[in-house]
């Protein structure tokens, strides 16, 4: 019997339970046996997935599942990394839910809804037709949908407008994966993959650019794809923790696997423009999401554009992996797509520990702005570790989880200098500095987060009540955090696996991908080994420590911070976040548009003597606004204008259908 | 490679890189004196063809280039800025470090936009080609970034140096006579354009641009 | 290659770099302040002076600092072991590094940035406004520097098909000639301009200021004493070392060993002790003639130092 | 900058040749100068002076008297700094400042009361706003002299500190 198939049926029969459970059970037990539930639904899919990545595969058509076609699953490698993914932080943020939900979304329906959202992420990528891949979508949309909005009680309005933003642009974007596969599979004759695969090779290329123009369009809004990205910025803070955590570390990549399955494996590849624009949106993606994370001071808000950013990285490196085809060198085109895989796992490890982090401060503070936190690694040293090594990853330096995958694809672009054609060598340097600079703000990002959010002084009484999260959340940090600190030194352990899936999509070598992921491109003579850099670093700081032991035997005292005289120093004078980013943002003036704004109120008896000053900045969505709020006005404009067909007369509703009726038989009759 | 090559290749580097400087620097002596520094890079240029190619019409076309470009236009510049008050470029229209980007933008597209005629050439010359192409198009740049008038001047030159070299590379060696030609009437524009400045620092005192649209009205 | 074979003699060189480097980088900053004195006519305190402040730092009792926490107490520490293990890594004396394989230039650059990351934490965390201000302005400075650092690598490192500096900087022996081409000469440029800004120098920091809104790398670490003090500036140092003989190994490696015979690595331990004096008094001369940028020009320097690595890229393609 | 070159050649060396070293310190003192070792990082604080005391340390570091030469330099944080340097009768509102300052020094730290008003308050003596002389405040190692003074005098205490 075959392990994927077990896996997933005891996955689909725990999703069944635990959705049972959270209806019947008392809350307080609701709430644990759904975490215990979902945990294992992830272990199963955590198990699938490795199966499918150790080699297995697995097919099956259950006719009476769905009507008219029935449901096609089948798992391969890349399902089955993707699977293992959701999985894997389906596990940890199932075992934070457990401590999470007493705080919030600890509802029926939100209980419910999760085990639903997470079988949703293990069968997206185990689709096999059209009809199965869209019905699994729509669940995992419509799930993590209500989930957001259920997020806190009577809502507010930022969740309620984050609701609309994201129902609006993930069913606009279901809508263009819908009429694109659609396409496809008629133009293929066939509505399963297999069939598509084989008929692909057929279509005209007017076809399969269109097709893939549309899936990009669906899967790269999933993906939070500049310019379509607006709703994850919104969705992801207002969701429940686990629901952010779920959805930044899992859902989006999902967009990701779309647009792979599609474009490399559907349709086998395909014309060189179709990858030149991933590449180039990709690196629009990255640099513009970390700038704005770079200003943000919304820690949840911060890791939602860190999440465009590294789904930007992730998409560059896919498009390049598609330049790199189209372009016949399969071996860089190998390269660059393991590096995108790879940043896909590490990415995922590291959101998950830091939102599930940012959780934790919610939680014990019930405050998201970092301008009001500080100060908490005194009360909450645990979480303000792990979160500290989450940052480390996300900022890309050596013992982080996000440095080999990032040193993959900047490897995988050095090298793809070897492609002839103009437009490769102008656009990989782009993209080269796009990836820099990227690379760099995150440093600076992060090291915001973590200095203006946990170290210092607390900057409100929040922040100063704030106590140490419950057992088990810390319990599903730490799980998040083995798998960074595991990436991060051995991301070689990673390298058969990732051989798999990419000899799966590209029958290029396999071999230069191990070696690559293993950090040893001896074909490209490159090579990069972190557990050896970060033990040396540590085995050198301790000896230098004995040295300075020996050098240095002077007792230590403690005295009162040097406040240049005049005392106190008090908490306000500290750096902010806000003003810790003041000079990127100053720098960027030209890119970000900040609305800044200073009001002064004179004294009442002198125009000169000043009694208040009030300044206040905010760094708007610049393409939100410029792009969206046109559109939307244009749309409201066209609704009010028909509320005029609307005045309640039955007479004129009928009339309606009438017309209707008619007009359509009078255009089957010229149609014939 | 040959040595000529390389020879080539650095002395076209210079010229691109005094480019670069001119469109960095906000201070118009020293802009002024990277311009002299193109002109010998230009000359320099022109004398390694010539010895490449055995054309020894051009070492003349080297040493008119080298005394005009290299000496009498810088000096001229410095003689109209020496009277100055203000001699830097104080609010260009676009930020330095903006133009720099685009700068960046420019001289790729000056590469893609050459491919064709370099492989069609295929000769070392026209493999620097394209950076004659790119000081053009960074002279245009500040011709219509910068609002001083002495600053258009300086695009203007990089402009003409810039098309000069692409004479040079493309065609080994343009007829003499047409550079002295293109070189005089630069000289009597640049001429003009001083008269012009210091009638107009008499006048209104200064040479913003900006402030010279009000003589439309 | 050679250089991805590690054995012991490897690995020793490596600890003689980075011994080396945490012996000489005083001795680098103590030339570079008499240089300045000469030019400025005093009479300068000598070379060792560095030496005798950091042996006095270390009979200073160590002070804490109220309400600051493991960050701070440990970012120096931290700091001066990347910068060490960057040492380790450069090829200085010899492209027989003991990382050999590991030896890669972004990597390199990456614990040079966790290093001046440490520092940022610390100066944050001790929650005075000077400390917040020095952090953001390091790292927004770091931020920008890092596209010309990768770029200039992407331009070195195309030629070679490697980032692995020991293959780079034996390519460079090699080829002599390649190291006149425009595209090292602007690489080299570019790389010169972004150490200034890593290393805090002239224009774009003033290591000697002593007006707090002024500092940049100062400021974030005006609350340690003692011990503590010395780790910092004896970073400091060895960060400026570690950039100049990296930028000396890649641009001028002429005498740098390429194996590790006794002889050789004692010539190559000459030629770098030579190279890096000439860079530190050329250095200190060169900052007697400069002033200090505002804050919010240094981005404008460091897009002028991306264009010329993105030129050194084209130029790597299209000319050689 | 050719003319700056020019002139740096033309000036040369302006430093005026250093006077034979002062008398050593007295024992309790000099025991804790010798850990300095050469080497004294100085912090000034003007606990209320009229600025002549000022001007003149500033001469004693311009390059002329250079007390940089003997191991003496100027640093912006009592934390970094080894002597103290106090100028002028120590005011009301300056004697908690200066008291902090000395407290934020590490050991071993030494104290020296720059000009007369430091040592016994000179002309404001009984001066409504003034508190009393720096030894009333912080304890006192070393004393200059003076109103103001003379750059010699405040490079020698110097280096009868750093022993150079």
């Amino acid at each position: 019997m075959n392990l994927i198939a077990v896996a997933l049926g005891v996955a689909a029969a725990l999703a069944g339970a635990a959705v049972l459970a959270a209806v019947v059970l008392p809350a307080r037990l609701r709430v644990v046996a759904v975490g215990v539930l979902s945990a294992l639904l992830g272990t199963a899919g955590l198990l699938a997935g490795g199966a499918a990545l150790a080699g297995g595969s697995f097919a099956a058509h259950l006719p009476l599942v769905l009507p008219l076609a029935g449901v096609y699953v089948s798992v391969d490698a890349l399902s089955g990394l993707f699977m293992a993914v959701a999985g894997a932080v389906v596990l940890a943020a199932s075992v934070y839910g457990v401590g999470y939900a007493r705080h919030a979304g600890g509802g029926r329906g939100a209980q419910a809804l999760w085990p639903l959202f997470a079988f949703s992420l293990l069968l997206v990528p185990a689709a096999a037709s059209v009809s199965t891949l869209l019905a699994a979508w729509e669940l995992m949309a419509a799930s993590s949908l209500l989930l957001v909005v259920s997020g806190h009680r009577g809502g507010g309005d930022s969740v309620r407008s984050a609701g609309v933003w994201y129902a609006v642009m993930t069913h606009l974007g279901l809508v263009a994966i819908l009429t694109g596969l659609v396409w496809l599979a008629a133009a293929a004759h066939s509505e399963t993959f297999a069939g598509i695969r084989a008929g692909a090779p057929g279509l005209s290329p007017v076809a399969r650019g269109g097709v893939f123009v549309l899936v990009l369009i669906g899967f790269g809004s999933k993906a939070g794809m500049v310019p379509l990205h607006a709703w994850l910025p919104r969705a992801h803070p207002e969701a429940p923790t686990p629901v952010s955590a779920l959805m930044s570390a899992a859902m989006v990549n999902l967009g990701v696997y779309g647009l792979v399955r599609v474009g490399l494996d559907l349709l086998g590849g395909g014309a060189r423009w179709w990858w030149l624009t991933v590449l180039i949106l990709g690196a629009l993606t990255a640099v513009y999401g970390i700038l704005q994370a770079a200003v943000a001071s919304d820690l949840k808000r911060l890791l939602a554009y860190s999440t465009v950013e590294n789904l930007g990285l992730i998409l560059l490196g896919v498009g390049a992996a598609g330049v790199f085809h189209a372009s016949g060198h399969d071996e860089l085109a190998a390269l660059a797509l393991a590096a995108a895989l790879l940043h896909t796992v590490t990415h995922a490890a590291f959101k998950t520990l830091l939102f599930l982090g940012a959780g934790a401060v919610l939680h014990a503070t019930g405050v998201r702005d970092l301008d009001e936190l500080g100060g908490l690694r005194a009360r909450m040293p645990v979480t303000s570790g792990l979160f500290a090594l989450g940052a480390l990853g996300a900022a890309a330096l050596p013992g982080g989880a996000g440095f080999p995958s990032e040193w993959l694809l900047l490897q995988s672009l050095i090298h793809g200098l070897a492609v002839p054609g103009i437009t490769v060598v102008v656009v990989l340097p782009v993209a080269v500095g796009a990836v820099a600079l990227s690379a760099g703000l995150a440093v600076a990002t992060f090291v915001k987060a973590v200095g203006t959010g946990f170290l210092a002084k607390p900057r409100s009484p929040a922040a100063e009540q704030a106590h140490e999260a419950p057992v088990s959340m810390l319990a599903g940090m730490s799980l998040t955090a083995l798998a960074c600190a595991g990436l991060a030194l051995l991301p070689g352990a990673a390298g058969p696996a990732l051989r798999r899936v990419v000899t799966g999509l590209l029958p290029g070598s396999g071999a230069a991908v191990t070696e690559g992921v293993a950090g040893r491109l001896s074909a490209l003579g490159s090579t990069l080994s972190p557990l050896w850099v970060v033990a040396g670093t540590l085995v050198l700081a301790l000896v230098l420590r004995g040295l300075l032991r020996m050098a240095a035997r002077t007792p230590s005292r403690s005295a009162p911070l040097w406040d240049c005289g005049a005392p106190p120093l008090t908490a306000r004078m500290q750096y902010t976040a806000t003003s810790f980013a003041e000079p990127l943002q100053r720098v960027f003036d030209d890119v970000l548009a900040p609305e800044s704004d200073l009001d002064v109120t004179p004294h009442a008896e002198s125009a000169y003597l000043v009694e208040r000053v009030a300044y206040s900045r905010a760094v708007p969505d610049r393409i939100e606004h410029r792009l969206y709020n046109p559109v939307i006005h244009t749309v409201r404009r066209a609704g009010l204008a028909a509320r005029a067909l609307a005045n309640g007369s039955v007479h004129r509703y009928l009339g309606y259908g009438f017309t209707a009726v008619v007009l359509l038989l009078v255009v089957l009759a010229a149609a014939q | 490679m040959s040595g000529d090559a390389e020879l080539l290749d650095l002395a076209a580097g210079a010229f691109l890189l005094a480019a670069v400087g001119v469109l960095w620097r906000r201070d118009l002596t020293a802009q002024t004196s990277l311009l002299a520094v193109q002109g010998f890079a230009l000359a320099a240029i022109a004398v390694i063809l010539g010895a490449d190619q055995a054309h020894p019409e051009l070492y003349a076309v080297a040493a008119g280039v080298g005394v005009l470009r290299g000496a009498v236009l810088p000096a001229l510049m410095r003689r109209a800025i020496s009277a100055r008050a203000t001699d830097r470029e104080t609010r260009p229209l676009m930020n330095v470090g903006a133009s720099l980007l685009s700068a960046a933008a420019l001289v790729l597209l000056a590469y893609a936009v050459s491919q064709p005629l370099v492989r069609l050439l295929g000769t070392a010359s026209a493999r620097a080609l394209p950076m004659g192409l790119a000081v053009a198009l960074i002279g245009l740049l500040i011709l219509v970034t910068r609002r001083k008038a002495l600053s258009q001047i300086t695009g203007f030159l990089l402009l003409d140096n810039g098309i000069t070299a692409i004479a040079f590379l493309a065609a080994a060696g343009v007829p003499l006579l047409v550079e002295l030609g293109v070189s005089f009437d630069l000289l009597l524009a640049v001429l003009v354009l001083r008269v012009l400045t210091t009638r107009m620092r008499a006048l209104f005192g200064d040479t913003d641009l900006d402030d010279l649209r009000e003589l439309h009205d | 290659m050679s250089a991805d074979t590690v054995n012991t003699a490897s690995i020793l060189v490596s600890l003689g770099q980075v011994t080396l480097v945490l012996i000489g980088a005083p001795l680098l900053a103590g030339v570079m302040r008499q240089v300045r004195a000469r030019l400025e006519g005093r009479e300068g305190a000598g070379i060792w002076q560095p030496w005798r402040d950091l042996r006095k730092l270390l009979r200073k009792t160590r002070i804490v600092p109220e309400g600051t926490g493991p960050a701070f107490r440990t970012a120096p520490l931290l700091a001066v072991a990347c910068t060490a293990m960057a040492a380790a890594a450069v090829p200085l004396i010899s492209t027989r590094t003991g990382l050999g394989p590991g030896a890669d230039l972004i990597a390199v650059v990456a614990l040079l940035t966790l290093a001046a990351a440490a520092l940022a934490l610390a100066g944050l965390d001790t929650g005075t406004a000077f400390g917040g201000m020095g952090a953001s302005r390091e790292m927004t400075i770091t931020a920008l520097a890092e596209p010309t650092i990768l770029m200039a690598v992407f331009a070195l490192g195309a030629r070679v098909g490697s980032t692995n500096l020991p293959q780079i900087v034996a390519a460079g022996v090699q080829h002599g000639g390649r190291l006149a081409s425009p595209a090292s000469l602007l690489a080299a440029f570019a790389l010169g301009v972004v150490v200034l800004a890593e290393t805090g120098r002239l224009p774009v920091d003033n290591p000697a200021t002593h007006l707090e809104l002024t500092m940049v790398h100062e400021a974030m670490v005006l609350e340690y004493a003692g011990p503590d003090l010395a780790l910092v500036e004896l970073g400091a140092a060895m960060r400026l070392t570690v950039l100049l003989g990296l930028w000396a190994s890649l641009f001028a490696p002429w005498g740098i060993a390429t194996a590790t015979g006794p002889a050789a690595l004692a010539l190559g331990l000459g030629v770098l002790a030579g190279k890096l004096a000439l860079l530190a008094v050329l250095l200190a001369a060169g900052e007697v003639f400069m002033a200090k940028l505002r804050l919010f020009r240094v981005p404008e320097l460091l897009a002028g130092s991306f264009l010329l690595s993105v030129l050194a890229v084209t130029a790597s393609f299209f000319l050689t | 900058m050719i003319s700056l070159l020019r002139k740096i050649r033309g000036v040369g060396r302006v430093a005026e040749p250093a006077p034979p070293p002062p008398a050593p310190l007295p024992p309790p003192v000099a025991q804790r100068a010798r850990a300095l070792g050469g080497s004294a990082q100085v912090r000034c604080v003007d606990a209320g002076s009229c600025n002549g005391c000022e001007i003149e340390i500033g001469q004693a570091f311009s390059p002329v008297y250079d007390a940089e030469r003997y191991g003496a330099r100027v640093v912006a944080s009592p934390r970094h700094a080894d002597v103290l340097l106090v100028t002028g009768p120590v005011t009301v509102n300056m004697a908690g400042p200066l008291r902090s300052t000395y407290e934020a020094m590490a050991q071993p730290r030494l104290v020296v009361a720059v000009g007369d008003c430091a040592i016994d308050c000179g002309v404001f003596a009984g001066g409504y706003g003034v508190h009393g002389p720096v030894a009333d405040v912080v304890p006192v190692d070393l004393q200059v002299p003076g109103c103001p003074p003379r750059p010699e005098a405040i490079v020698e205490a110097l280096r009868r500190v750093t022993g150079r």
